[in-house]
């Protein structure tokens, strides 16, 4: 099993990946995630989903799940 | 209730008749209040001459039907529809449309503002921007 | 603007996508927030069968024209547009179309819904309902 | 001239007229036109238009004018 990651929009830029899988051991939380693939501080404005549900970054995540990273949202 | 993305043009007039015409049962729904946005070509002062939008298949849908779900429920609407563009979109093309129907005015116009609110501030959806000088991505969606 | 009474049947949804594609400017207009109220086979616990709308030809093309007024003037529409049906109607029929065409979703919003109760409280329309058990006029619009 | 006097819905059916023609004299506002025509109070929901436009009883009416009695609306 493994982690899978999304990033949209602005964050899929700045990171440069539209979807990456990581293992999942040592991974406790989406913070956790977060630092795997980001060597930099997570912006305030960060949105988290996990599995496609809202979350934050202290939410626990286990192998199998989804966790994107995104920006704020501006549909409509 | 029904809830789409659409990746083409579509005409929300067009929908919100249909669908009064194919779901809702003739003489119950007394109000019908629709909301429409549209893609303009200014945005913060710059001429904007398209845009993508982008979204999370499969989140944005469960936004969505959860929001419109919650609505029906809060508002007892007779029923609900909500239509999101995606892709890429030209001013003058409809990006959104959501329609709330009941039997009393107050709460189709409470929900459909409700709805609309709750779509702006979190459904995933994001847009990027061209300009005469560039692309951009539009940063925050400002409050109702 | 525009403001029209009906003497007969109308499709508010083509008469919405009209006036926009006739009317308002490609691009200007981002936000559209539209009220259909529609005849309803029930009223106050009772079945309606038809009504007849009654209206003061002149005063109320006035009042209907001078709260479209200054309803664009107070809420910096780009346009409006107001329908509303008089004589015999049945349900199911559409009796009243508000739409509200602004640049962002707030002044859209709040300009619908004004319109909206101020045409109910002083634009003057009368119904009269036919019941199973004979005909009655409806006493006072509620607030909304 | 004349004072030209108009009915409608419920208290045009109670009335028994859509409209009336009265000569002005003696006319002084909306609440002299009713009295010329009614000789009941007029019911406090009762609204009044002269010359198309909302105006009160008490409001000063002159030949020539139209002056409107209806119940309270219910359009829309």
């Amino acid at each position: 099993m493994a982690i899978q990651i999304r990033f949209f929009a602005s964050l899929r830029e700045r990171v440069g990946h539209t979807s990456l899988s990581i293992d999942g051991d040592g991974i406790g939380s989406a913070r956790d995630v977060w630092h795997a693939v980001s060597d930099q501080s997570p912006d305030e404005e960060m949105l988290v989903a996990i599995n496609k549900s809202y979350a934050d970054l202290d939410r626990a995540v286990q192998d199998g799940d989804e966790v994107a990273f995104f920006p704020p949202v501006t549909g409509g | 209730m029904r809830v789409e993305i659409r990746e083409s043009a579509f005409d929300p007039w067009i929908e919100v008749s249909e669908f009064r015409r194919t779901q809702l049962a003739i003489g119950k729904a007394g109000a019908s209040a629709v909301f429409v946005g549209t893609m303009r070509d200014f945005n913060e002062g710059d001429d904007v001459t398209s845009m993508v939008l982008e979204h999370y298949p499969g989140m944005t849908e469960r936004q969505l039907e959860d929001m419109t779900r919650e609505a029906i429920a809060a508002h007892q609407l007779e029923d609900a529809l909500v239509i999101h563009r995606v892709g890429n979109i030209v001013p003058g093309d409809d990006i959104v449309l959501v329609a709330a129907f009941s039997a009393h005015r107050k709460a189709a116009f409470d929900a459909c503002r409700a709805m609309m609110e709750t779509l702006k501030s979190t459904a995933p959806f994001w847009k990027k921007e061209t300009l005469t000088s560039g692309e951009r991505w539009v940063e925050k969606n400002t409050a109702g």
